[in-house]
């Protein structure tokens, strides 16, 4: 046990002798994105411990994908971000691509950064609609799902499915964009440019907001690295980390000659952050506030690359060529691949015995990870604060259970 | 404005509606002053308790005190008594909420109230007879009059018999040590209720591997502990 | 009301209808005062929870002030009897003024107890026992 | 109408008034529950413009006016659901409890010079503590419930409106200074005439403390971002959570009753009550001395006014809590111990010496003489304001329940 002195921090202070409580949250609760069992130790308001409970939405995918071939499966991926089904798609796609050693065409790979990054906008809008609703205020959740739903209609267009795309595949795209796409495309980004200052309006320099986030769950780089963190969660806390620049070559190469800058605070700035709202001085480096704005910036940053992508897709000139047969046999070996998906770095690993049908499949999901720092974060803090702490890591539990 | 078409009314009155609510009032009042002793669920009583003073409060505006009623409302029911259901919850556990009395304790209980009440109610009969109310005009009752007393200035007329300057001195001295009196109860409610330190098992085991909940826990702390105070200070 | 006069006799029934049309006196609300302030005693010196010591208290404090403003109400006042006039009001609102103060400390002392015996059984309190 | 029962019908007096109580008692009550029938659909329609949507539409017609009473249906409908180990008693009671307080608080609520249940000559204060009383349901709901939500909700609630009833009482007190009367028919009659009369523009510090009584009132009801006690987010719904069915709906029409009542209020005490912003009636000569008919016409316009104006507090409620996130607990208490009261409190005392300096306030109290409200106080029940008129006795809805209550006296 350890020795204690005076200013231990983690002496609680109490007014009352109250007996420990324990709280269900979840998994039927508003605020823990789907089936999120929490167990909350609490001593009044204050909260000593939280245990994630995971499982409600075990559906056995990794088993499934070893009975599947591999482009069978790609509409499993779909079901885990549900959110963000593309990035998934593509994470699919890449690991098994990698191992298959297949290039896409050029134009294929424009596509899929467009997609990629469409997709990525609309799973950080649910995330940052989602988080006003665990604050407590609906509106921006409606803005949130009102911008998401022309993406939708977008992505509809062109697979013809609102949330399970399976549009990217192995080898390339299921079908080319239809003709005006991209025309489209670009009236929703010039629409939505403007709407994001309404949600800094509403949330991220709301004096309630930021009272609600600001210095709420901070989590230190180390931490994050120690728990596994990724994407947003763990750019929030000051890491450099962002698979798209830092990751493995056929991934990264999917964005050559594209610029962006890591939507992360160096020296004390985000990059570009004239544009954006002062950092509240309240807040601290790795707190809940800083998760959100990372997201937030994230937005702007793929809205650029959407708009760098469809200037090289329309140059394009080449086709966009065929996906592999559904029945393409897998080169014997294995292979695991890291993408940078909305909610942090989705891994995809696959072993092959030389068949059509991988012989192994797993996923490393990121909001596993980034849920498992929920009750490091949570320790002390208010009842109130747990959702904002849940809702800062934007958790999907499609992919944590899978 | 209805009170003097209403008081009209009364000598051929069937029924005298203020005797209705007067009893009405009253039954309430007494039946639940009765079932604070006999309840045993601590939290039973307390709601018994709300019920019999607010309708005591009812008594008061019946009497005319309308001012002494709204404090009575909004002081007692209001505010100590949601005080009083605070200290209920906060030491509600299983084992205490119904603390047994043993039945010997109740007889003898008994008996020492049913005499105490004997005495009580010959006093009341005692003290003035079934006697019917005075006739004359009465002015609304007016809070202005309490208000100018607390500051030491009588505006209401004298009782009868009574010399003038025997009865009409003001309140201002009283009223302000009751001032002092609260503030002096509102810091030592609070200090007595203080936020203590205590050391948390759970949170001992733990390393302590990060700065966050450093931060949020003091800041819970303290939010709590002002939370209570503002309760304690009522 | 009415389970008032199901539970007595019938003769009591007159009385019943009596009460209700008749005018109410001082003597009617000093009845319900010492109704109340019985009760509360009783509950002092029955309950072991603190806590209900303190609502005995209470209770007691609010028959008192029952008869105070009784005394002092002008509607209630007999001719020629003597009024409280203005300090009865004045004095039941010291009355609950100061129920207020004591019920804060009071409640303030009951969870220092709470802290240090972890029950609110007042016969538990004798660390001061000789 | 107690004497068209008696001269007309020829009914014994005491049972006219008998029905007259009644009859006002359940206009009060249509009020609430009509009024929250108004405001749950009006909520929902704004609600919905505020969040890009359409809201209902289908229900009664193009705009959904019947929705709330399908939703009252649907209520009346549910299975009524109590959770095994509740305190069946007090769970039954508790939306009642809740309800009745709202209820009772309307009886002292002037809604024009005499379309009052009953004038008390402490409104204010009864209207306040009163108001006080709904706690005493959400906690016995909480408690009663046997969930530990529930629970967090109803310690939530004791907390906060306990906490928030001081300022809140600091800045009804301001007013009442002002008029030198607790009743509330003598604080808005003494801000009749021009909008600069009410007590808003009295002085900088009522406008201050306007704003402070707006946030209490606000914090004191539960509405967002201080609705706490029902915080989805976190408490699933708070105290009701196990509550379901019509005993649910108690608990809304309390919440809306409460909201009405709280903005009435505000009305009264700082947005010169029923008078307009212009004395419209003054000026076309219809106030005194015009016939029973015309007074009646200028209360209904009174009674107009005040309901607007209480409706717009209504709006304004819902418009904050449809943009603004909620505040966590201990900003809540924050709020209240450090900003609000002691805002309050300075900004009674600098009312106060104001009206030390310059009595009636910066506009038509200037050229007064500075003896006239203090000589006021002393000349009965509110003093007299120029504009007071005798009251008329025919109007239908004067007369609450608890009339008969101050009435003993025989002539």
């Amino acid at each position: 046990m350890a020795q204690l002195i005076d200013d231990d921090p983690r002496i609680i202070e109490f007014d009352v002798r109250t007996d420990e409580m324990l709280v269900n949250m979840g998994p039927q609760h508003p605020s823990t994105h789907g089936v999120l069992r929490l167990v909350l130790r609490t001593d009044g308001e204050i909260v000593s411990e939280v245990e994630p409970h995971i499982g409600y939405l075990h559906r056995c995918a990794e088993k499934i994908g070893e009975n599947l071939t591999a482009r069978q499966w790609i509409p499993y991926t779909d079901r885990m971000d549900y959110l963000a089904a593309m990035n998934m798609n593509l994470g699919w796609s890449l690991a098994v691509e990698k191992l298959m050693q297949y290039q896409v065409s050029e134009r294929a790979r424009h596509l899929r950064v467009l997609i990629a990054e469409m997709g990525r906008i609309a799973s950080h809008l649910v995330g940052m609609g989602a988080y006003g609703l665990d604050l407590g205020t609906f509106s921006p959740f409606l803005y949130a799902f009102r911008e998401r739903e022309k993406i939708l209609d977008l992505f509809e267009e062109a697979c013809g499915a609102r949330l399970t795309y399976s549009y990217i595949t192995v080898g390339g795209l299921t079908a080319d964009l239809p003709p005006g796409w991209l025309r489209k495309c670009e009236e929703f980004l010039d629409q939505f440019e403007p709407v994001i200052q309404e949600y800094h309006a509403l949330l991220t320099t709301n004096a309630i907001f930021v009272k609600r986030t600001a210095a709420i769950g901070v989590m230190s780089p180390e931490l994050a690295i120690e728990y596994g963190c990724s994407g947003p969660v763990l750019r929030g806390s000051g890491v450099d980390q962002d698979m798209r620049r830092d990751g493995e070559s056929i991934y990264t190469a999917m964005y050559d000659g594209y610029a962006f800058e890591v939507a992360v605070m160096k020296n004390g700035h985000y990059p570009r952050d004239h544009a954006y709202p002062p950092v509240p001085s309240d807040t601290v480096i790795g707190d809940c506030w800083h998760r959100f704005f990372v997201r937030m910036l994230e937005v702007v940053q793929s809205m650029d690359l959407v708009r760098q992508a469809i200037d090289r897709y329309s140059a394009c000139k080449g086709p966009l060529g065929e996906p592999v047969k559904l029945t393409e046999k897998i080169p014997a070996g294995d292979a695991y691949l890291e993408t940078e998906c909305p909610k942090g770095q989705m891994g995809f690993y696959l072993v092959s015995d030389g068949s059509a049908i991988p012989w192994r499949v797993r996923a490393r999901s990121s909001s596993f990870s980034n849920l498992a720092v929920t009750h490091e974060l949570c320790r002390g803090c208010l009842i109130a604060d747990v959702p904002a702490i849940v809702g800062s890591l934007d958790i999907v539990m499609g992919e944590i259970d899978r | 404005m209805m009170t003097t078409v209403l008081a009209s009314v009364m000598p051929v009155a069937a029924i005298n509606w203020h005797s209705v609510l007067f009893l009405l009032f009253a039954a309430v009042a007494c039946a639940c002053a009765v079932a604070v002793v006999l309840a045993e669920n601590v939290v039973r009583m307390a709601f018994y308790l709300v019920l019999s003073l607010a309708a005591t409060a009812g008594l008061f505006f019946l009497a005319g005190a309308e001012f002494v009623g709204a404090m009575q409302l909004m002081i007692y029911v209001g505010g100590t008594l949601v005080l009083l259901v605070f200290g209920v919850m906060l030491t509600a556990q299983a084992p205490f909420v119904a603390i047994k009395t043993s039945s010997s304790d109740r007889v003898l209980a008994g008996m020492v109230g049913a005499a105490l009440l004997a005495v009580l109610l010959q006093a009341a009969f005692r003290v003035e007879p079934w006697r019917r109310p005075a006739t004359a005009a009465v002015a609304a009752p007016a809070a202005t009059p309490i208000g100018m007393a607390l500051l030491g200035v009588r505006a209401d007329e004298p009782a009868a018999g009574v010399p003038a300057a025997a009865v009409r001195s003001g309140y201002l001295l009283p009223f302000e040590i009751v001032s002092i009196h609260l503030l002096v109860v509102l810091v030592g409610a609070a200090y007595l209720a203080r936020a203590k330190r205590r050391r948390t098992p759970r949170a001992i085991d733990v390393a302590a591997s990060s700065v966050g909940p450093v931060v949020t826990a003091r800041q819970a702390a303290r939010s709590s502990a002002s939370a209570l105070v503002s309760g304690g200070g009522r | 009301m009415s389970l008032l006069a199901a539970g007595l006799p019938v003769a009591a029934v007159p009385l019943v209808a009596g009460l209700l049309s008749s005018p109410v006196g001082v003597a009617h609300y000093l009845v319900v005062g010492a109704i109340l302030f019985t009760a509360g005693v009783v509950c002092m010196a029955l309950k072991r929870n603190a806590l209900g010591v303190l609502m005995g208290i209470e209770l007691v404090l609010n028959g008192a002030n029952v008869n105070f403003v009784a005394f002092s109400s002008p509607y209630l006042r007999g001719e020629g009897a003597a009024s409280l006039g203005l300090d009865g009001q004045i004095i039941a609102l010291f009355v609950i003024l100061l129920a207020a103060a004591e019920a804060a400390v009071a409640l303030a002392i009951t969870l220092n107890f709470y802290n240090n015996h972890a029950t609110v059984d007042i016969d538990r309190a004798e660390d001061l026992k000789g | 109408m107690a004497d068209f029962l008696i001269n007309t019908v020829g009914l014994p007096e005491w049972l006219a008034w008998t029905i007259t109580a009644f009859v006002a008692a359940a206009l009060i009550l249509n009020v609430i529950a009509g009024g929250a029938l108004v405001f749950i659909w009006a909520e929902r329609k704004i609600a919905a413009r505020i969040q890009d949507r359409l809201g209902p539409t289908r229900t009664g017609g193009r705009f959904g006016w019947l929705q709330s009473l399908a939703d009252g249906i649907k209520l009346l409908a549910k299975e009524d659901l109590m959770p095994e180990g509740a305190d069946g008693m007090l769970f039954r009671l508790a939306p009642y409890i809740s309800f009745c307080a709202s209820f009772c608080a309307f009886i002292a609520l002037p809604f024009a010079f005499d379309f009052v249940g009953q004038r008390l000559n402490v409104g204010v204060f009864f209207v306040v503590a009163v108001l006080g009383l709904e706690v005493f349901g959400v906690i016995l709901a909480g408690y009663a419930s046997a969930s530990k939500w529930s629970l967090f909700g109803a310690m939530r609630e004791a907390a906060q409106v306990v906490s928030y009833e001081v300022p809140l009482g600091m800045c009804v007190v301001v007013p009442v200074m002002l008029a030198g009367s607790m009743d509330l028919v003598t604080i808005a009659e003494k801000q009749a005439g021009w909008i600069t009369n009410w007590y808003l523009f009295h002085d900088p510090f009522t406008f201050v403390i306007f704003w402070v009584y707006v946030t209490c009132a606000v914090a004191s009801v539960n509405r967002a971002p201080f609705d706490l006690a029902e915080a989805e987010s976190e408490l699933v719904a708070g105290f009701h959570t196990e509550y379901s069915g019509l005993r649910w709906s108690f608990f809304f029409m309390a919440e809306y009753g409460s909201m009405f009542l709280v903005s009435a209020l505000a009305a009264l005490l700082f947005l010169g009550g029923w008078n307009g912003p212009i004395p419209v009636a003054t000026l076309a000569g219809l106030s005194e001395g015009t016939g029973d008919t015309a007074n009646y016409f200028v209360r209904l316009i009174g009674c107009g006014n005040l309901l607007l104006k209480a409706t717009l507090g209504v709006l304004l409620m819902m418009w904050v809590r449809w943009t603004l996130p909620r505040l966590r607990i201990d900003q809540v208490m924050t709020t209240c111990l450090k900003y609000c009261t002691p805002i309050a409190a300075a900004m009674f005392a600098g009312a106060m010496l104001w009206q030390l300096a310059f009595p009636g306030g910066v506009v038509r109290g200037l050229s007064r003489p500075a003896g006239e409200i203090r000589e006021g106080w002393l000349e009965g029940p509110g003093g007299l304001s120029p504009g007071r008129r005798e009251p008329v006795p025919q109007v239908g809805a004067a007369g609450g329940m608890e009339s008969q209550e101050v009435v003993q006296v025989v002539p």
